[in-house]
């Protein structure tokens, strides 16, 4: 009974509370999307705290792809504000939100087929300029091998994206979001399809990364193996906020239950 | 910092010593040299004759205008290969950005007095705009729409160019405007030669830093580029911007020799659109290599063609006269063969030889795949680009 | 599906299959291409210092023993036009080594023919081929405007002799005048020029205007090079007549549909289309009958000119007139039946006024460079310049270095005499009898057949 | 009355000229429907249809031997192009552009060497003009106006009715669900190819016989297929004869109202403009509702 207040208080005070611009590394305010006629999210507002590992929860179709999507540019939403270290970024397009420091991994990879692992890396890291004398000589591959060590495939530099097992792939959506060298990382999906062991070494990667001052978001359908990760969750269904709060909070919220049918989140 | 150039500097001298190339690049080198050497070597004794037996034309002269001919067009087979062969937007009117820069220029040099060294400028500077023109409609369109745009785009120049016939000459094109080094054989054969190094070093480079990586992720898949921090629209209309600039740069340099007038035969015809795209496709697409050997080779075999006295017996056409007919013919047969361009069928073959796999520690995408990797090479990508686009249109799966 | 029987069937009136059989008894000049491009090697260092190869013009004195005529016509095996061009080049070299005394030096004369497609850069290509790899020493040809303005620059550059016989922009002539020194060695020698051409259309409206019954007229001309002189003449002189210019349209180079095009005449009500029309002129002609427009047809029509064109269009040219330089049957001096014989024995067809021209200019030049003793081309120039040579088709005479149509034939407009200089071009009608369709004359009167027939739907 | 009768002749011209248009591009429009390809040797099947009358005119054959060999042999090169080579390239569809722009220009270069650039006239149809309140028309574009819509009909009907047309539907649908429901689509599209060739064939007569026959009078066919299929919807029958209705009228218009040198320019305008602001044409497809 008094947990169930509890989420509600939260959720409504979240509601309530105009999110404002300094309220977090990412502030969202307000956000909706329709297709046609169909609301994808509905007047979802939140904010993410710097340097703080989020969880990112719905059921599948809950709208957390398209919130990703407005978020970092993809789609323009419908009405809404987003703010990214305070300044509004509402609409910006993708490739401006990874200049400003947001990257993403995508949860079905989007690798380049046509070049080896090294240079999948070597590419999110390149600068902008048209015209330019850089990667004549290769001179990115030395930090872009560093990368590829640290996600875990330094054996791997010279594979194609083919070649690579499904943990491989991830790994290299991960290290290609690196390579833009983001402040704030949203990870789509990161432990589906991953063996026990994988799932740990990402783990550790990724509070690892938190440790030295990034921002991360992790998106996932259910909070199984991101107990142990995240700092803080926030859960929507039907494109609209649900709860808010720890881990402990939101695995012991009935309506996160009820939505998940009875201890999906277990 | 300066140490850093410095040997930045070292490390790309070293790249340029032709002892330390691979097989095919010291072909190319060497390729080079004899296209410079072309006009002593004619003046020689006995190698002279020798020289000119294999030239395009039965006279050294001849010989010099056609090869120079043919490096004018191999210039435009570049072009589209900048924009085509990386992003993978098949152009196929690519005669447009020619005929903007070489009419531009024309009208300048005729019409207005500039010198035709100044007046040239003004046609690259047009051709670039043009590239904006079909740039940005790219950026909407894609995939076989846009090819239909950049077919049409010509048509409609051809169309305002005959409705305003009194301007541009209709069908019939303008006439020669004032040459750039007069008339001479080697002054010209030099112009084109020193103008196609220049195009081809520039687009090389290009192609091989991170830009030419770019615009190959571009033709990849457009989605990883924004992921990566990259502007794919503004890599996209550079590619363009860069294609017509280069284009038209040769269209109007062309106009101002004797080998070449502003007409729409010469420089927009549907034929030599297609011509264009045959050159790039069968030198192998997205190498820039493979369009500069591929346009030679178009250009000049119906000039070979040409030179053969041998009557057809039962139709009774001499080969000279079928040239074009039997040249399109013969492409139909190498695209049935070597659908991944003649160019990367030989490095592969090369390879094969002297027991060497390529190196997968090349320094850049320098397009040295081998046409077995299916679904890698730049034609395999385009068409993987252009079944999606297909896929999305009749109902693929969407999500 | 294409076989011999039905390429004969177009092409064979104009005889496309003897043609081939010259060029394989003819063609066997590759190794002799080689040895000369071997001797031309010898001048790429000089070229190298940057001087211009030269054309014969460089060359010693006398009539070397080995004369090659340079002969650029579009698509001869399968255009009458080229073909015409073609053969008679073919045939005027018979003649001249048939015959002891003209170019009687020479060992051999013989004619290389290139394929200009009519495309500007195909016959500049061509003509450097022709004069750079084979050494021709006088070239001929050349059909379209368009195509011979691209060669101005080349000829000068080769300073070799060349004489025009089918295209008739007045801009090369102009360019003579202007430039002489540079230009010089272009030469017309026939038909008359653009100029000339609408001039000669207006005068035979004048003097045919009562058989005609054209009160009022369309102009119509198709918007290529060439008839960019033929509408300035028209508009200069036909206020003169007592002719109303119901509609003047310049129409796009490649129209396909007329009917849009023919509908303005038919709302202009004028009595006639007064026509300048080469490169669309099948298409206009075939609309115009079956649609069977309420107004006459005639002017320059290039095709009708063709002597099989009545086959070719099954009939459809029917009741056109058109200006010609000459036809099959006109008796205008006392080469053209002997030619026209000569032609039709040795290419079972008879040929198109480019035939003619063609003939006349080889024969005229031969004759010069015979007198003079040498094939230089600065020196057959002046010869050419002073020559009156009675041809098939009139006498050629050309303007002065200082007459603004510099080197063009002489035009002079006569009804009932053949003029002593220059050439009076034919008026004909295609008129059926019997089934088959006949190129009659309607003026001048010394060589004329025929009256004038309107179509019977108007 | 002046203006009325105007009027009446351009909407009785387009009208004609229309369904020609209609005819034209309704076998494009079907190969990129069913094979999901575009046939860049469109243009040049139409020109082989005019030439193969008129070689059959030349050899005696008269007007039904002219008819029919418009129709069978661009037919039969239709389904000889795809078995031979764009069946193999299906997958590519980058290749089977390059390759059949390719085959245009043997087809366009074939005709030059063997006809020469100029134009020849095709046997006559049909003589003869009718007029409707003062206008008078040709004979020949009635007929054509009427076959059209004769093809038009029974293309419709056998799209509707016969086992292989509901085929050739449900492949343009969907080629996977094709497939699982067992439909082969070899055999599917070599039919399309072959419908389409027939009837570039019966346009290459009409255009052929109207203004007589040119090596290159297909690549105005072409661009004007293109757009007709553009603004109709990629795929749609019933899209492109209302965009062949739409084309031909503006064409009509601007020659007859402004100026005959604007031929060929309607079409031209109307496809980029189509492009740019509705990229998915102005019906859409109707296979897919």
């Amino acid at each position: 009974m008094s947990a169930d207040t509890t989420a509600e208080e939260a959720a409504t005070a979240t509601v309530d509370d105009e999110i404002s611009p300094d309220d977090g590394i990412l502030a969202v305010d307000g956000l909706r999307k329709e297709f046609g006629g169909l609301v994808a999210v509905d007047d979802l507002s939140f904010a993410v705290q710097e340097q703080e590992i989020l969880g990112f929860i719905g059921p599948n179709g809950a709208g957390k792809s398209t919130t990703f999507n407005c978020v970092t540019g993809t789609y323009p939403p419908t009405a809404g504000t987003v703010w990214y270290k305070g300044e509004e970024v509402t609409g910006t397009p993708p490739h401006e939100m990874v200049k400003r420091g947001m990257a993403r991994t995508f949860q079905s990879f989007a690798p380049l087929e046509d070049r080896s692992v090294l240079k999948n890396v070597a590419l999110s890291m390149m600068n902008d300029n048209l015209v330019t004398m850089d990667g004549l000589l290769g001179e990115f591959h030395e930090e872009a091998r560093a990368i590829c060590e640290r996600v875990g495939l330094g054996d791997r530099l010279h594979q194609t994206p083919a070649e690579l097992p499904h943990a491989g792939m991830l790994r290299l959506e991960l290290g290609r979001a690196l390579g833009t060298d983001p402040d704030l990382l949203l990870v789509d999906e990161p432990f589906a399809g991953l063996s026990g062991p994988e799932v740990e070494s990402v783990s550790d990667l990724l509070l690892e990364l938190r440790d030295e001052g990034m921002t991360l978001v992790v998106v996932d359908h259910n909070m199984r193996g991101l107990l142990q990760l995240i700092d803080r969750a926030i859960v929507i269904n039907f494109g609209s906020l649900l709860a808010e709060g720890s881990p402990d909070e939101i695995t012991n919220n009935p309506e996160v239950q009820e939505a998940y049918l009875g201890g999906g989140l277990e | 910092m300066t140490d850093n150039s410095k040997s930045r500097l070292r490390l790309l001298l070293g790249q340029l010593n032709p002892l330390g190339l691979p097989l095919r690049q010291k072909i190319g080198v060497f390729g080079l040299a004899f296209l410079i050497a072309l006009p002593l070597l004619v003046s020689l004794p006995v190698v002279g004759q020798f020289v000119v037996m294999i030239l395009p034309a039965s006279s050294w002269e001849l010989g010099l205008y056609n090869v120079a001919a043919a490096l004018f067009f191999a210039m435009f087979a570049m072009s589209w290969d900048a924009v085509s062969g990386y992003t993978g937007e098949i152009s196929f009117g690519h005669g447009l950005f020619f005929a903007v820069g070489g009419y531009t220029s024309a009208m300048l040099n005729m019409g207005h007095g500039l010198s035709p060294w100044v007046s040239v400028l003004g046609g690259v500077l047009l051709a670039a705009v043009a590239g904006v023109m079909i740039g940005v409609p790219a950026l909407r369109v894609e995939g076989p729409y846009l090819s239909l745009v950049t077919l049409v785009a010509p048509l409609i120049l051809l169309q305002l160019f005959i409705f305003m016939s009194d301007i541009f000459g209709g069908e019939q094109g303008l006439s020669n405007p004032e040459n750039l080094v007069g008339l001479g054989f080697v002054s010209n054969y030099f112009l084109a030669l020193g103008l196609f190094v220049a195009v081809f070093a520039l687009l090389w480079a290009l192609t091989r830093s991170n830009t030419g990586s770019i615009l190959t992720a571009i033709r990849e898949d457009e989605d990883a580029v924004s992921a990566a921090g990259l502007s794919k629209a503004k890599f996209k209309i550079f590619a363009f911007v860069l294609s017509g600039a280069i284009g038209g740069l040769a269209g109007a340099v062309y106009v101002h020799t004797p080998v070449g007038s502003p007409t729409p035969s010469e420089l927009m015809s549907v034929i030599v659109n297609v011509e264009v795209i045959i050159a790039a496709v069968l030198g192998g697409m997205g190498t820039i290599v493979g369009a500069a050997v591929g346009g030679l080779f178009v250009a000049m075999l119906p000039d070979y063609l040409n030179l053969v006295e041998f009557t057809v017996p039962v139709i009774g056409k001499s080969i000279s006269e079928m040239s074009f007919f039997l040249f399109a013919i013969v492409t139909l047969f190498l695209l049935n063969i070597f659908p991944g361009g003649v160019l990367r069928w030989g490095i592969a073959l090369g390879r094969r030889a002297t027991g060497r796999d390529g190196g997968k520690e090349g320094m850049a995408a320098d397009g040295g795949q081998s046409p077995e990797d299916t679904g890698t090479n730049p034609v395999a990508q385009t068409m993987e680009r252009y079944q999606e686009y297909y896929d999305n249109m009749f109902g693929g799966d969407d999500e | 599906m294409v076989n011999d029987g039905s390429t004969s069937g177009a092409g064979g009136a104009n005889g496309s299959k003897e043609i081939g059989d010259e060029y394989n008894g003819n063609k066997s000049k590759l190794n002799r291409r080689r040895f000369i491009q071997a001797a031309g090697v010898g001048a790429a260092a000089t070229g190298l210092a940057g001087c211009l190869g030269g054309g014969p013009g460089g060359s010693s004195e006398g009539i070397p023993s080995e004369v090659t005529l340079g002969v650029l016509a579009p698509a001869p095996e399968n255009n009458p036009i080229g073909a015409a061009i073609a053969n008679s080049a073919e045939l005027a070299a018979q003649k001249i080594n048939n015959s002891g005394d003209v170019l009687g030096d020479a060992d051999n004369v013989s004619v290389s023919i290139k394929n200009t497609e009519e495309s500007p850069s195909t016959g500049r290509q061509r003509y450097r081929e022709l004069t750079l790899d084979e050494g021709a020493h006088m070239t001929t040809g050349v059909f379209t405007s368009e195509v011979l303005l691209q060669l101005m620059d080349p000829i000068a550059q080769q300073k070799t002799v060349h004489m025009t016989t089918g295209a008739a922009s007045p801009k090369a002539s102009n360019q003579v005048n202007e430039n002489y020194d540079k230009y010089k060695y272009h030469f017309r020698s026939g038909p008359i020029n653009g100029y000339h051409l609408g001039q000669n259309m207006v005068d035979f409206l004048e003097a045919k205007g009562d058989d005609l019954g054209w009160e009022s007229v369309a102009i119509l001309v198709e918007n290529y090079e060439w008839t960019n002189p033929v509408q300035q003449a028209i508009e200069d002189h036909i206020g003169d007549l007592d002719v109303e210019v119901a509609m003047e349209e310049r129409y796009a180079s490649g129209t396909q549909n007329f009917g849009p095009i023919y509908d303005s005449v038919e709302d202009s009500g004028a009595d006639a289309a007064f026509v300048a029309m080469a490169h669309t002129g099948t298409p206009a002609i075939v609309q115009w009958a079956q649609d069977q427009r309420p107004f006459e047809f005639g002017g320059i029509h290039v095709l009708s000119q063709l002597p099989a064109y009545y086959g070719m269009t099954n009939g459809a040219c029917r009741f056109t007139v058109t200006q010609n330089t000459a036809t099959p049957q006109s008796d205008l001096t006392d080469k053209t039946l002997p030619y026209v014989e000569d032609y039709n024995s040795a290419y079972d067809s008879f040929p198109v006024y480019t035939g003619y021209i063609t003939y006349d200019a080889i024969m005229q030049w031969a004759n010069v460079a015979t007198e003079l003793g040498t094939v230089n081309s600065d020196e057959v120039v002046t010869g050419l310049e002073e020559s009156s040579f009675t041809g098939t088709a009139g006498s050629l005479d050309y303007y002065g270095k200082d007459h603004e149509f510099a080197h063009d034939i002489k035009y002079n407009f006569s009804t009932d005499s053949s003029p002593e200089e220059g050439v009076n071009p034919v008026f004909q009608q295609w008129q059926e009898t019997d089934g088959s369709g006949t190129q009659e004359v309607l003026h001048p009167s010394y060589v004329s057949s025929a009256d004038y027939q309107a179509p019977p739907w108007v | 009355m002046a203006t009325l009768s105007v009027a009446l002749t351009i909407i009785v011209q387009a009208a004609m000229i229309s369904a020609l248009y209609a005819l034209i591009a309704i076998g494009f429009t079907l190969i990129f429907g069913v094979g999901g390809v575009l046939n860049l040797a469109h243009g040049a099947t139409i020109t082989m249809g005019a030439f193969s009358a008129y070689y059959a005119g030349q050899l005696g054959l008269g007007i039904p031997g002219a008819i029919l060999a418009s129709v069978a042999i661009p037919a039969l090169f239709a389904g000889l192009l795809y078995l031979g080579m764009v069946k193999r390239l299906e997958e590519e569809p980058i290749m089977v552009m390059i390759t059949t722009l390719v085959v245009s220009v043997v087809i366009e270069q074939a005709i030059v060497v063997f006809e020469g650039t100029t134009n020849r006239s095709l046997p006559q149809l049909i003589e003869g003009q009718f007029s409707i309140a003062g206008a008078t028309f040709q004979n020949l574009l009635g007929v054509m106006f009427v076959v059209s819509w004769i093809i038009i009909g029974l293309l419709f009907l056998f799209v509707n009715y016969t086992k292989t047309g509901k085929g050739i539907l449900a492949v343009s649908m969907s080629h996977k669900g094709a497939s699982l429901v067992g439909i082969k689509s070899s055999r599917i599209n070599l039919i399309t190819w072959i419908i389409a060739g027939a009837f570039a064939g019966i346009a290459g007569l009409f255009l052929g016989s109207w203004l007589t026959a040119s090596f290159a009078m297909g690549q105005a066919q072409l661009v004007l297929s293109f757009s007709i299929v553009v603004v109709g919807g990629i795929g749609s029958i019933r899209g492109s004869v209302i965009g062949a209705y739409l084309i031909g009228f503006l064409e009509i218009a601007t020659t007859n109202l402004v100026s005959s040198s604007l031929q060929g320019l309607a079409p031209l305008v109307v496809l980029v403009v189509v492009l740019l602001v509705k990229p998915e044409g102005l019906f859409g497809r109707e296979f897919a509702e």
